[in-house]
C-alpha cells in the first residue's frame, strides 16, 4: 500500500479516487448514475475501464445485477468494487432463501454500506445501489467513498460526474415517463463522456420496472442515437 | 527463542533506506492474448523472461494448464502466475473431483480473482483466463488486484498494447479456429517485435469442445541463424613458452593425497543415500 | 484548531512542518486518516428554558457541494438532540450507535431514560476510545437537552475524546464566526439564564447566516432544534431569511472606478 | 419427598416439569441466617442475623455495600454471593464510568438473574446456593429486590430468607402497611423486629449478631442521597436496644447473651 | 406438597366421585394452595388412554409408581381427568436425557418441560385488525411483592412485545436472546425485524436447546407479538429523502406489514395466530379466544384489550384461590395509541377492562353457582 504524501483532499475533492489507488490498480474512471422515474429507477454508465491513460476494456459493463431487480453501478478501483458486488450478490441471495422473500433496495443498501464503511481504509468504491421491489417502488441510494449512505432522487458518481452537476439540476424533474428519462441519462451521459477524460465509449443502462431488468445500449459511433439490441 | 524472526525485514529496510534499492523479481515482461472463434478460443504468448535488461530465458513456457479444457497466459511476476495458475488447477481439479462434473472456466476465474483480490495485488499475477467448458467458451483478463473483464479478444502485459493494435484493426466476430490462431499470432508477434519486454517464439494453445491442441513454438520468427563463420581457434594457436612437471610424490611433501576413486563411485555411493 | 474537517487532529504544519508520510512506509495498520463526506459547523444556545441548535443540511466532498439534505441533527429518545459536524459515515454510524442505545434504554420502561448530560458523557468516552485505538470517528458533536436536576445542557465532544461546556458552543467555522455573536448574547450561565427562547432562536438564526455568508462550506437550508423539559421542536427544512445582498448594487470595481 | 432419578443435574426436568436440583439450591438458602429487607417511601433497610462458627470466631459478613446507592445482604453460600457482589460491584462502576450515572437497580439486579439462569441450563454447572436482598435507590426511589437461585428475581415490598425466615415474614406481613410511610429509624426498628421473631429459641438479638444496612433518598431527586451504610458492632446498639424485650427484661436477657 | 395415597383397588373413571370426596376434604383441611397430588401407588388403570382435559392437575410419577393427579374444580369432577401420559417413558431411562429419543420416537425432557408451561400463569396474545394486546395473569405468590412491579411482559424491540409461561427465568432468558436478535438484525440489515422474523430465530434457538444433553429445553412457552410498520422503511441512520412526490412504480393496492402474533413452544415449533395462550390456564383461554372470531380480523384493538382482560379473569376462575395481578400491554399500528411502539396499556384502560371483567364474571358466576349448587348437592 502506498500512501500519498497529503492527508488533505485534492482541492476539488472529486479526484480522490485517483489518490486512492494502489499502484497499477485498475480504475473505472467513471460516469455513472442512477434515477427514479415514474415507473421504476433507470441505472446509467459509461464503459471505459483505464490503468493510467491507458484503456484497459473499452466496453466495460459497470451495471452489476445483485438480485433481480437491484442492482449497482461501480466506480473507483475495479476490483474492490467487483468483490464488494460479489459478496452482496451473495448475501442478497442468501437473504431470500433464508427469509423467503426477495430482499429489498434497502436491504441492499445497507449491506453495501456497511462493507464500505467498515472497509474504508482499504477500499476505494464509489457506489450507486438502485432498485424496485412491489413495496417501495424504485429507490436510489448512493454510497460515496467514506461510506456514508444517502437516499437521492437521483444519483451521479464517478470522475465524470462533476462535470454534469448543472446539466442534472436544471434538467432534472421528477415524475418523469420512461423515454424523457432514458434521454435524461443519456444526455447526461454524453456530456460527462464529453468532458472527461476517464469516461467514454457506450452508453449502458438498465431499466428497472414491475416488469424486471430491461437493458439498453447506445453506441458512440451513431452519436448514441440508435438503441443497440 | 521461540516465534518468528524479523531481522532479515529490519536489515532489508535498513539497508533500503541507505538507497540500496530491492532486488527485481524476474519479470515475464510480457505479451499474452485471447481471443474467440465460433467454436473455441485460442491465447497466445510470448516467450520471453527478462530480469531487468537481462533475457533471463528465450524461450520459457507463458501458457499455464489448469485443467484439460482450461488454460491460462500469464503476465506478471514469473513465480507468481506460476504458482497462482497451478495452485488454482489443483483447486480447481479437487472441486471438479467433488462435484463431479467438468470445471468451468467462470470457477476458475472466480477462485483467481478471490485468491489475488485477498493479496491486494501483491501477487503480480496478470492473467488471461480462456477455456471451453459444457456452458460454452469463456476468455477473461484477471488482474492483479483482482479485477476481472468478460470480453470477446484480450492482451495483457507489457507488450498488450501492442497487440490490441492489432486486435482492433483485424479482429473481427464469428472467425474461423485459423483465422483466430492467426491474428492472435500476428498479435504475439507485434509485441514480440515492439516490446522490448517481449521476444522469442509465439505459443499458442487452441482449446475448442473437442480437445486442446499446444502448439509450442508456433511461430519461432527469431530463430538464430547459422553463423557464417567460426569463430573457433584451432589448437595450438597460443604459443608454449616452457613447460614444468610436479609429479604426485613431490606435491605429497606438502599436502596428503588420497585416492578418492572415479567421480561415479562417489556419486553412486551419494545414491545409496536416496 | 482549523475549520475544516480535513485538518482536525493533525499537529499544525505551521508548527511542526508538513508531516512526511514516508517514515510510514512500512508502518503500522493504518486506520482512515481523512474524511471524506463532511458537514460544517453546528451552533447551539442555551436559554432559561433549554437549549437550541442548529446546523446546516450540507454535506460536502471536498469544495464540492454534495448532498444538500443532510440533516444533521438527530434526536435521542425525545430528550436530547446531538449535531454532528465532520464526517458523514462516522454521523450515520453514531446516529445508530444512540438508536441501540435508545432500544436498550427502553427494555425497562419509560422510567430510566439518559439525560442529556449522561448521553454527553458515552458518546466522550466513545470518541475517546475511538481515538485511543487510532481509529477515530471524525466528527465533532454538540449534545444539547437537560441535565439530570432538569437545568439546561450544551456540551461538546470531538473526535479527540476532547470535551468541555459552555452557554454557547460552535463548532468548525462556527467557532471562528458565530461564537462572538453567541457569546454576545450569552456571556455566562447567569446571562444565558436570563434568555428567552424567542431571543435564543433569534441568536442562532442570524449567527447561520453570517456562516452562510462567509462560509465557503455552507448551505442556505438548516436545521434547529429548540429543546426543552416539554420535549423537542425539530424543524428540518428553514431556510435562511432577510440575508442582506442588495448593497452589492453599490460596489463598482474595487478603488477608483466610477461606473 | 421422594428420591429419583430426576434431581442429578440442572439440565434435567422431572415429569411434572421441575428441576429439582434449582429446588435442592433454594435450601442451601434456608441453611443461611437469616436477613430481612423492608423499603418505605424514603428508605430501603436491611437486616441480617450474623452467626459464628465457635464462641471464638468472628462472625460471617452477611450485607455487602454495592455502591453508594446500594448494598445486598446474602444468606446461602457466602462465596457465590462474593461472586455475585463483585459482578455486581463492575456492573454498577462500569455504570458511572460510561453514563455518569448510578445504575438503575432494576436492570442491576436482572443482570444477576440472568447469570444465574444460565447456571441453571448448561449441564457442568450449578445453581448459585445462595439467596439475596438487594436494597438500594435510584431516580425513582428506594427498591428492595430479591435474588433466588433459580435466576427469579422479584421486587418486594419487604422480604426476609434464610433459617426461619418464615417467621420474620409473618411479621411484615402483619405489618405491611407501616413501612410505607415509615421513618428511618422506625424502618430498622420493623426489620430487627422481623429479624427476631425468626431467632431460635435459645437466641437473642446482640450488637455483635446484628448487621443493619440503610439507604435513602433525602428530598427530590438522585442529586441528594443518603448513601449505603453498613451498621455493625456498637453503631447497632441504639436500635438493638429498642427492640430488646421490655424495659425490665432487658437487663437479663442482655446477661444471658454475656454469659 | 400433599400427597395422596390413593387405594390401589380404584379404578377410572367410575370411581371419580371417591376421589373427589377426598380432595374436599384436604381442602376443608386448609391446605389450600398447596399442591395436591394423588400417588397411586402400581395400580393398573383401565384407561390408559383417556384424554386430558382442562385445568386437570399433573400427574407425579415418583420411582416406579404410576400416578395421577387433578384439580378438584368448583364444577364436577368429571372435568378432571386421568391419564398417565408418561407411563411409557418413567423407568426406562429414556426421559433423563435432553436430545434422546425413545423407542417410540419422542423427547421426554421437551416433553416434561412442556409440563413447567402447563403449571405458569396464563398467558395470552389477541391479533387485533389494528395492533395486538398481550396479557398476563401475574399469580401473586406472597403478599410482600410489590405490588405492579415485576412486569413479565418484556420490549424486545420498539416495536415488539414478548411475553412467557412457565419458568420465569427461562423468560428472562428467552428475552434476553430476543433482543439480541432484534438487535443484530437491526445491525445488520439496518431495519427493524419483522414479528415472524423473530419468531423464526426464536424458534431456532429454542430447538438447539432440544439438541444437546448438555442443556436442557427451555421451560417456557413464549408469545411474541408486535407491529411491522406498514409504511416504507428508512435505512436505519440513512439521510436524504429520495424524490419529494415518492418513488416511481409502485405496486398500488396491496398492503404491507401489521400486526404479527407468534408463540414459540419447548420444541422450537412456532406458529403464527389470531389469539394465542398458554399457561396454566391455556384450555380455557382458548376456548375463549375462539369465540371472537379473531380471524374474520374484525376485533378492533381498543375491544381486544377488553376481551384480553376477560380472558385472563375467566382463565383465572378454574385457579381462584390464589390472587393475581392483570399486566398488559399492547402494540397499536402507527397512527393508533402507541404509534406503532410496545408500550404498558395505560393504567385508566386497563382499570376500565378489569372493571368489565370481574363484571363479566360476577354475571357468568350467578348464572353458573345456581348450576354448581344443585349438582354439588347430588
Amino acid at each position: 500500500m502506498e500512501f500519498g504524501n497529503s492527508g488533505m483532499l485534492n482541492e476539488d475533492g472529486i479526484h480522490v479516487d485517483m489518490d486512492r489507488l494502489k499502484k497499477g490498480e485498475v480504475n473505472l474512471g467513471t460516469s455513472i448514475m442512477a434515477i427514479n422515474f415514474k415507473d421504476g429507477v433507470i441505472l446509467g454508465a459509461d464503459s471505459r475501464t483505464t490503468t493510467g491513460a491507458y484503456i484497459a476494456n473499452r466496453v466495460t459493463d459497470k451495471l452489476t445485477q445483485v438480485h433481480d431487480t437491484i442492482w449497482c453501478c461501480r466506480s473507483g478501483s475495479a476490483a474492490d468494487t467487483q468483490a464488494v458486488a460479489d459478496i452482496v450478490h451473495y448475501q442478497l441471495g442468501m437473504y431470500a432463501i433464508q427469509n423467503g422473500r426477495p430482499p429489498t433496495t434497502q436491504t441492499a443498501a445497507a449491506m453495501f454500506q456497511e462493507l464500505c464503511y467498515e472497509n474504508k481504509d482499504r477500499l476505494s468504491a464509489g457506489l450507486i445501489i438502485a432498485g424496485w421491489d412491489e413495496r417501495h417502488g424504485g429507490q436510489v441510494y448512493s454510497i460515496p467513498l467514506g461510506g456514508s449512505l444517502h437516499k437521492q432522487s437521483y444519483a451521479i458518481g464517478g470522475s465524470g460526474s462533476t462535470y454534469i452537476y448543472g446539466y442534472c439540476d436544471a434538467n432534472w424533474k421528477e415524475g418523469m415517463d420512461e423515454e424523457t428519462a432514458v434521454n435524461f441519462v443519456k444526455g447526461a451521459l454524453q456530456e460527462a463522456i464529453k468532458w472527461d477524460g476517464s469516461s467514454g465509449g457506450v452508453i449502458r443502462m438498465v431499466v428497472l420496472t414491475k416488469k424486471g431488468a430491461n437493458r439498453h445500449l447506445y453506441l458512440p459511433d451513431t452519436d448514441y442515437t440508435v438503441r443497440h439490441e | 527463542m521461540p516465534g518468528f524472526d524479523f531481522s532479515n525485514h529490519t536489515r532489508n529496510a535498513a539497508l533500503h533506506a541507505r538507497g540500496v534499492p530491492l532486488p527485481k523479481a524476474t519479470s515475464t515482461g510480457t505479451t499474452i492474448v485471447g481471443c474467440i472463434f465460433d467454436g473455441g478460443v485460442v491465447i497466445a504468448a510470448d516467450t520471453r523472461a527478462t530480469s531487468g535488461p537481462i533475457v533471463a530465458d528465450k524461450n520459457c513456457e507463458k501458457l499455464h494448464y489448469i485443467a484439460p479444457q482450461i488454460w491460462c497466459a500469464g503476465a506478471g511476476t514469473a513465480a507468481d502466475t506460476e504458482f497462482t495458475t497451478a495452485l488454482i488447477s489443483s483447486q480447481l481439479e479437487l472441486h471438479s473431483l467433488s462435484t463431479g462434473r467438468k470445471p468451468r472456466v467462470v470457477t476458475c476465474m472466480t477462485m483467481l480473482k478471490q485468491h489475488l483480490f485477498r493479496y491486494q495485488g501483491h501477487i503480480g499475477a496478470y492473467l488471461v483466463v480462456a477455456g471451453v467448458d459444457p456452458t460454452g467458451v469463456g476468455l477473461f483478463t484477471v488482474h492483479a488486484h483482482g479485477s476481472t473483464d468478460k470480453l470477446p479478444y484480450v492482451t495483457m502485459g507489457s507488450g498488450s498494447l501492442a497487440a490490441m493494435s492489432v486486435f482492433e484493426t483485424q479482429w473481427k466476430s464469428k472467425m474461423t479456429e485459423q483465422e483466430a490462431v492467426t491474428l492472435a499470432s500476428n498479435a504475439i508477434q507485434a509485441g514480440i517485435f515492439n516490446d522490448l519486454g517481449s521476444g522469442s517464439n509465439v505459443d499458442v494453445a487452441i482449446i475448442t469442445k473437442e480437445k486442446t491442441t499446444l502448439k509450442r513454438g508456433y511461430v519461432k520468427p527469431n530463430e538464430r541463424s547459422k553463423k557464417q563463420k567460426s569463430y573457433v581457434f584451432k589448437r595450438g594457436t597460443t604459443a608454449v613458452l616452457n613447460e614444468k612437471i610436479i609429479t604426485r610424490e613431490e606435491i605429497s611433501k606438502y599436502v596428503t593425497v588420497t585416492e578418492l576413486g572415479t567421480e561415479t563411485t562417489l556419486g553412486e555411493k551419494m545414491d545409496l543415500d536416496v | 484548531m482549523n475549520h475544516l474537517p480535513q485538518a482536525w487532529g493533525r499537529p499544525r504544519d505551521d508548527v511542526y512542518g508538513a508531516y512526511d508520510h514516508a517514515y510510514l512506509q512500512n508502518g503500522p495498520k493504518q486506520h482512515t486518516q481523512s474524511p471524506a463526506v463532511t458537514g460544517t459547523s453546528v451552533l447551539a444556545l442555551k436559554f432559561k428554558d433549554g437549549v437550541v441548535i442548529a446546523a446546516d443540511n450540507l454535506a460536502s466532498y471536498g469544495s464540492l457541494a454534495r448532498f444538500t439534505d443532510v440533516k444533521r441533527l438527530r434526536k435521542f429518545a425525545d430528550t436530547t438532540v446531538v449535531g454532528f459536524g465532520g464526517d458523514v459515515s462516522d454521523m450515520q454510524y453514531l446516529d445508530r450507535l444512540l438508536n441501540s442505545l435508545d432500544i436498550e434504554e427502553a427494555y425497562g420502561g419509560s422510567s430510566h431514560t439518559l439525560n442529556a448530560q449522561n448521553l454527553h458523557t458515552y458518546l466522550s468516552k466513545v470518541m475517546y476510545k475511538r481515538r485511543s485505538e487510532f481509529n477515530p470517528l471524525w466528527n465533532q458533536l454538540l449534545v444539547a437537552g437537560l441535565d439530570g436536576e432538569g437545568k439546561p445542557f450544551l456540551a461538546s465532544a470531538d473526535l479527540l475524546g476532547t470535551t468541555f461546556s459552555s452557554p454557547s458552543l460552535a463548532t468548525g467555522f462556527g467557532a471562528h464566526l458565530a461564537q462572538p455573536l453567541l457569546r454576545k448574547v450569552a456571556f455566562d450561565e447567569e446571562a444565558a439564564a436570563k434568555l428567552t427562547v424567542e431571543e435564543a432562536v433569534e441568536a442562532i438564526k442570524e449567527s447561520m447566516k453570517v456562516l452562510f455568508y462567509r462560509d465557503a462550506r455552507s448551505l442556505d437550508k438548516y436545521s434547529i432544534a429548540v429543546v426543552t423539559k416539554d420535549g423537542i421542536d425539530l424543524k428540518q427544512d428553514e431556510k435562511l431569511e432577510k440575508q442582506s445582498w442588495a448593497f452589492a448594487d453599490q460596489i463598482r470595481g474595487y478603488g477608483t472606478q466610477i461606473n | 419427598m421422594f428420591r429419583n432419578n430426576y434431581d442429578n443435574d440442572s439440565v434435567t426436568f422431572s415429569p411434572q416439569g421441575r428441576i429439582f436440583q434449582v429446588e435442592y439450591a433454594s435450601e442451601a438458602v434456608k441453611q443461611g441466617s437469616v436477613v430481612v429487607g423492608l423499603v418505605s417511601k424514603t428508605h430501603a433497610v436491611l437486616v441480617a442475623l450474623k452467626r459464628n462458627a465457635e464462641e471464638l470466631s468472628s462472625y460471617q459478613k452477611k450485607v455487602i455495600a454495592i455502591d453508594e446507592h446500594l448494598g445486598l445482604a446474602l444468606a446461602g453460600l457466602a462465596s457465590d454471593a462474593r461472586v455475585l457482589s463483585n459482578f455486581m460491584k463492575q456492573q454498577s462502576l462500569s455504570s458511572r464510568l460510561t453514563y455518569g450515572r448510578a445504575i438503575p437497580l432494576s436492570r442491576l439486579v436482572n443482570s444477576i438473574g440472568d447469570r444465574a439462569q444460565t447456571n441453571t441450563q448448561h449441564y457442568g454447572k450449578r445453581p448459585y446456593g445462595v439467596g439475596l436482598l438487594v436494597a438500594g435507590v435510584d431516580e425513582t426511589g428506594p427498591h428492595l429486590f430479591e435474588f433466588q437461585p433459580s435466576g427469579m428475581t422479584q421486587e418486594m415490598v419487604a422480604c426476609a430468607i434464610g433459617a426461619r425466615s418464615q417467621m420474620a415474614r409473618t411479621y411484615l406481613e402483619r405489618n405491611l402497611d407501616k413501612f410505607a410511610d415509615a421513618g428511618r429509624e422506625e424502618l430498622v426498628v420493623h426489620g430487627l423486629k422481623a429479624l427476631k421473631e425468626s431467632l431460635a429459641q435459645d437466641k437473642e438479638l446482640t450488637v455483635e449478631n446484628c448487621s443493619v444496612g440503610v439507604v435513602g433518598v433525602r428530598g427530590e431527586g438522585m442529586k441528594a442521597i443518603e448513601g449505603f451504610k453498613l451498621f455493625d458492632g456498637q453503631d447497632v446498639k441504639q436500635w438493638v436496644d429498642m427492640v430488646a424485650e421490655g424495659a425490665e427484661e432487658t437487663a437479663e436477657e442482655g446477661m444471658d447473651v454475656d454469659s | 406438597m400433599v400427597f395422596v395415597q390413593v387405594s390401589p383397588r380404584l379404578r377410572f373413571p367410575s370411581k371419580f366421585p371417591k376421589l373427589s370426596f377426598s380432595v374436599k376434604q384436604f381442602e376443608a383441611n386448609h391446605v389450600t394452595g398447596a399442591d395436591l397430588y394423588f400417588v397411586a401407588s402400581g395400580i393398573q388403570f383401565g384407561h390408559a388412554n383417556q384424554t386430558r382435559a382442562s385445568g386437570a392437575w399433573r400427574a407425579q410419577a415418583p420411582d416406579g409408581c404410576q400416578t395421577i393427579g387433578f384439580k378438584p374444580s368448583h364444577h364436577s369432577i368429571t372435568s378432571t381427568v386421568v391419564p398417565n401420559t408418561f407411563s411409557t417413558s418413567i423407568g426406562t431411562g429414556y426421559d433423563l436425557t435432553n436430545s434422546v429419543f425413545s423407542p417410540d420416537g419422542r423427547n421426554f425432557q421437551v416433553e416434561y418441560a412442556v409440563k413447567a408451561v402447563e403449571n405458569g400463569g396464563t398467558s395470552i396474545g389477541i391479533r387485533c385488525k389494528d395492533g395486538v394486546v398481550l396479557a398476563v395473569e401475574k399469580v401473586i405468590s406472597s403478599k410482600l411483592l410489590k405490588a405492579g412491579a415485576n412486569k413479565r411482559i418484556a420490549t424486545v424491540d420498539r416495536h415488539i412485545g414478548a411475553v412467557s409461561s412457565g419458568l420465569v427465568p427461562d423468560g428472562r432468558h428467552f428475552v434476553s436472546r430476543a433482543r439480541d436478535e432484534a438487535s443484530s438484525w437491526r445491525s445488520t440489515y439496518k431495519t427493524p425485524i419483522t414479528v415472524k422474523d423473530l419468531a423464526s430465530r426464536m424458534g431456532g434457538y429454542l430447538q438447539a436447546y432440544t439438541l444437546y444433553s448438555s442443556v436442557r429445553p427451555f421451560g417456557i412457552t413464549g408469545i411474541v407479538a408486535g407491529w411491522d410498520s406498514e409504511l416504507e422503511l428508512p435505512v436505519d441512520g440513512q439521510v436524504g429523502s429520495g424524490p419529494k412526490i415518492g418513488s416511481g412504480g409502485k405496486v398500488e393496492g396491496k398492503k404491507y406489514g401489521g400486526p404479527g402474533l407468534f408463540m414459540i413452544e419447548p420444541s422450537g415449533q412456532y406458529w403464527g395466530y389470531y389469539g394465542a395462550a398458554t399457561g396454566k390456564g391455556r384450555q380455557t383461554a382458548k376456548a375463549e379466544l375462539e369465540k371472537l372470531d379473531l380471524a374474520a380480523g374484525k376485533l378492533s384493538l381498543q375491544d381486544g384489550v377488553k376481551e384480553a382482560a376477560r380472558i385472563i379473569y375467566v382463565a383465572h376462575a378454574d385457579n381462584k384461590d390464589k390472587e393475581f395481578e392483570l399486566e398488559m400491554t399492547w402494540i397499536s399500528s402507527l397512527d393508533g395509541p402507541t404509534k406503532g411502539r410496545h408500550e404498558e396499556v395505560p393504567k385508566d384502560i386497563l382499570e376500565e377492562a378489569e372493571k368489565l371483567a370481574k363484571k363479566h364474571l360476577d354475571d357468568d358466576d350467578d348464572e353458573e353457582e345456581t348450576k354448581e349448587d344443585d349438582k354439588m348437592e347430588e
